[in-house]
């Protein structure tokens, strides 16, 4: 069950890996990209947290809708149009909704992980945070109720099968096979969202 | 790292406060955006935006200026700017008539170009965009993102902004400016990375004697790591690569960047185009013009890139129109 | 040693040349000298020559074009040229109305030059010779040889250069370079040495956490060594000094040079400018114009000088007269 | 005595040590000056053996006058024209002489280190050239016959007195109390010339 809340509490608690996270989200970045992931997610969210805080909000959606705007205006590159389409999409599938459900947040993390791939024109296998949001969602949607420590494990899987592959999507993607063995920056920021994400669900 | 700034988060905030002041004549800081604009707009003209990470100083704000951009939307250290900045410089420049976006070929560019195009066109504004990709050190496939855009993008201003300043309409600034990617082609090399400042550690590590060829311009490694060699041997395997990727033969005419990277001496540029200069008349390829110095950077990465852009009348005369941004004058 | 050269005792006659190439329409190498010299030259006009060792690039050459020098000649690296060569220079720019020499103050600048001049002399040419030294990090007193000339030589240039072009004589001609060297003052800052291509090893060693305040343009240490401080306290310093030597108050003018040194990012020579402008306007001097970028560097020195030129109606005119030299575009 | 032959194998022998001590002669330039010292005295003196080879002479003071040109017009700097001067007094001082004895060779190079001082405007005690064309030049004029030996080891220790000076000329002046403790490189190089003129002296 998701609310109001809890989506702050999420935000928060994935603030708080960003800016743990900083320098090694910039490491892996620094890899097989541009050296700037840590510090995109690290003020990105930082912006979502304050903004969360100078507000009230009624619903879930548009709470998210913040997180959404928040992000596709502090973030830039690659990561900042594709998270913010992930929670714009979350947050128009929620719209309406006084209580999230397990299916509702199942349809919305659904819609989500699609605007991610339409966006971004890329599918999974192409060693990109595509790669940790379809697998969960697919994951939650075949379970019964709400699974958090499921969720986890399975987004850290997801993250971690990005390393074995060869990026054709994103700046890795210029490096062709000298990508592999390195875990893709985006996973493993979408892991710390889905990581928070199962500490705040109930 | 060692860098002449105040707190590393925020050296594009100071930056383009320190450049804006810098150009008072010409240019003004859209207030409460990170966007620099033309101060008095060509009346009636097709407006130009373009725009990217920061660090590649002078790109891209040094070519605001009448002939070439409107206006140059700056973000975060080799990070796109945000839909919304491009959408406030859109909004600044356009008068009717339409404006072109000129995109370097990155995911990050052509999303945030993209959602800005979009919200631009939502409230009524014109707006076309062009997707530069001249580095072919990267691979153009159907299985790739495509080829990156470097320094060829600065000829794609010259000739996009000598077109708007023409008088001509939004799709035939787009023609040009198309037509121009066509025929622009770059390789680059680095002898050292750099380091984004709020990063703090260099992007890669090279010893002595080693370069990268065919890195982009954002501190990634390049296509191949190898041993030192001449500046005349790396100037002929950089200048062949393009000759042979834009199918340069003897009597086709050229103009030609040698473009540092950030931290390469100028003498370095000037021996290096000493040899490409000597090729190319070598293969009777005519050369029109040559530019020598730093056009499109990647913050203090020593190393260099050439390109060409094959001329016809068209972008001879294009060139050669009057430009008043400082960092190509004609 | 990392450097894209060829064989590193040629490095100067390897640039001579790429630099020749890479501006055929304005430029011609004197045949058998290291001399660039324009290729046609205003009629009737007093004859301008500068010049010194080279790795200060874009210094002097970059300044040869219509409304700034005649003609360049270079030297080897930080070596300054021999009178032969300086007086091939002086021959190819005299049209009758005699030749002045601008020279930086370095002992062996001032003898070649001197030794030229009287060469000249002997061979009936009028000529003149002024001296640069807007280095305020040395002591100016009757027991050293006195302040170095730096990146204000670039300002001397262009006054000289407007003048001449406007067909002052000789005698005027120097009275305006006189003047500037008069209201032209400097300093600079080191990150990080450079290195002489033949001498293979740095010209010194900071740590990471230190810098050189009081650098020349010659891989020399500076005149005090500390830890690096924000772009703003460096700025501040360097400015303030200048302000203090140059004893300037509220209500005067000044022309600000911010100079890269040959590997500083212009992100951050754009950040040091900011800070520079807010201290001028803070005590309320006017600013006139602003240049930034790479005017006079040490190879690939990292750091930046600063440069005040005071200015009154005459120099602001001669300042904004026409230029077409590539390096200071007018 | 000095003949046409042994001003040849003088410039030859000094030569070989302007290559030998190219690095040191630049490291001590890098330490109070610019790192060019070695670098100018090796193309300088390359060339000067290359034009000797190429002529034919019928006095020293002709090939003299051809080392002074070739050094004015080869190496640039300071010590360019200093040198220049230098041999073109010597040059010009040795005028008409078949034979050069000691005495003329005594006028010579006194004239040589007043064409420095007056080149240069310094004088001794200032850390450069002249603090030890001077003391060669006076302890030569006190000699009775000329003692090669000797020479060399009066050469050396000016060299080795510009250690602890204070420079007031040249770029090591503007290092003020931090050039002391170091060689001033010019003195060294024209310690190369005397222990060089040592060997052949006769
Ligand atoms: N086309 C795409 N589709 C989905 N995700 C992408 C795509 N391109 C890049 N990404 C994700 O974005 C991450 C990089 O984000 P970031 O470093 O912030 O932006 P940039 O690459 O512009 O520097 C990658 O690690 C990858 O997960
Ligand atoms: N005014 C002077 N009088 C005599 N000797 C000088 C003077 N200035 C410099 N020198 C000598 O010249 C040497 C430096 O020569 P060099 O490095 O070749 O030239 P530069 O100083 O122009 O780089 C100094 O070590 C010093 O001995
Ligand atoms: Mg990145
Ligand atoms: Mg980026
Ligand atoms: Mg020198
Ligand atoms: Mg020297």
């Amino acid at each position: 069950m998701l609310t109001v809340q809890l989506v702050q509490e999420w935000m928060k608690k994935t603030n708080e890996r960003m800016q743990e996270n900083k320098a090694y989200l910039t490491e892996l970045d620094q890899a097989i990209g541009d050296s700037d992931h840590g510090i995109n997610m690290s003020r990105g969210f930082r912006e979502v947290v304050n903004k969360l805080e100078q507000s009230a909000y009624d619903d879930v959606s548009t709470v998210l809708k913040d997180v959404a705007m928040t992000l596709m205006s502090k973030v830039g590159g690659a990561s900042g149009p594709l998270y913010g389409t992930a929670f714009l999409k979350l947050s128009t599938a929620l719209k309406g909704k006084d209580i999230v459900n397990k299916e509702d947040l199942a349809a919305g993390l659904e819609a989500a992980a699609n605007g991610i791939q339409h966006r971004g024109k890329s599918t999974t296998g192409e060693k990109t945070m595509v790669d940790v949001w379809v697998p969960v969602v697919l994951w939650w949607k075949g379970q019964d109720e709400i699974n958090a420590e499921g969720l986890e494990k399975v987004a850290k899987e997801a993250m971690e099968s990005t390393k074995s592959m060869e990026a054709t999507k994103g700046r890795a993607s210029y490096l062709q096979a000298k990508s592999v063995g390195h875990i893709d920056p985006g996973s493993t920021s979408s892991y710390y969202i889905f990581k928070s994400l199962a500490e705040v669900l109930v | 790292m060692k860098k002449i700034i105040n707190n590393p988060s925020n050296v594009m905030e100071d930056m383009v406060k320190g450049m804006t002041l810098a150009n008072e004549e010409q240019w003004i800081q859209v207030e409460g955006t990170n966007v620099i604009c033309r101060k008095e707009l060509s009346a009636n003209k097709v407006g130009l935006v373009s725009g990217g990470g920061s660090g590649h100083e002078p790109a891209h704000a040094g070519y605001v200026g009448k002939g070439m951009l409107d206006a140059a939307v700056v973000g975060e250290v080799f990070t796109s700017p945000t839909p919304d900045q491009i959408l406030e410089a859109i909004k600044s420049v356009d008068q009717g008539n339409g404006v072109l976006l000129i995109v370097k070929n990155y995911t990050g560019d052509v999303l945030n170009f993209e959602m800005a195009g979009e919200l631009a066109e939502s409230e009524g504004i014109r707006v076309e965009q062009v997707i530069v990709n001249d580095d072919i050190a990267v691979k153009d496939s159907d299985f790739t993102i495509g080829r990156r855009g470097i320094a060829g993008t600065v000829f794609v201003h010259k000739i996009a902004g000598a077109k708007a300043e023409q008088g001509a309409s939004l799709e035939e600034v787009k023609a040009a400016a198309e037509k121009a990617i066509e025929q622009v082609r770059s390789m680059g090399m680095a002898l050292t990375p750099c380091t984004v400042p709020d990063a703090g550690k260099p992007s890669f590590h090279l010893a002595e004697d080693e370069m990268e060829i065919g890195i982009g311009i954002h501190g990634e490694v390049g296509t191949e790591r190898k041993k030192i060699t001449s500046a005349k041997d790396i100037a002929v395997e950089l200048t062949n690569n393009i000759l042979e990727d834009l199918s340069l033969s003897a009597g086709d005419e050229v103009a030609v960047m040698v473009n540092g990277m950030g931290a390469t001496p100028e003498m370095e540029l000037y021996i290096v185009n000493g040899h490409v200069n000597e090729l190319l008349k070598e293969k009777q390829i005519d050369i029109h013009q040559t530019y020598v110095g730093e056009f499109m950077t990647s913050l203090e990465m020593a190393g260099f890139s050439i390109t060409l852009l094959k001329v016809d009348a068209e972008l001879k005369q294009l060139l050669a129109y009057p430009s008043e941004a400082i960092a190509f004058r004609a």
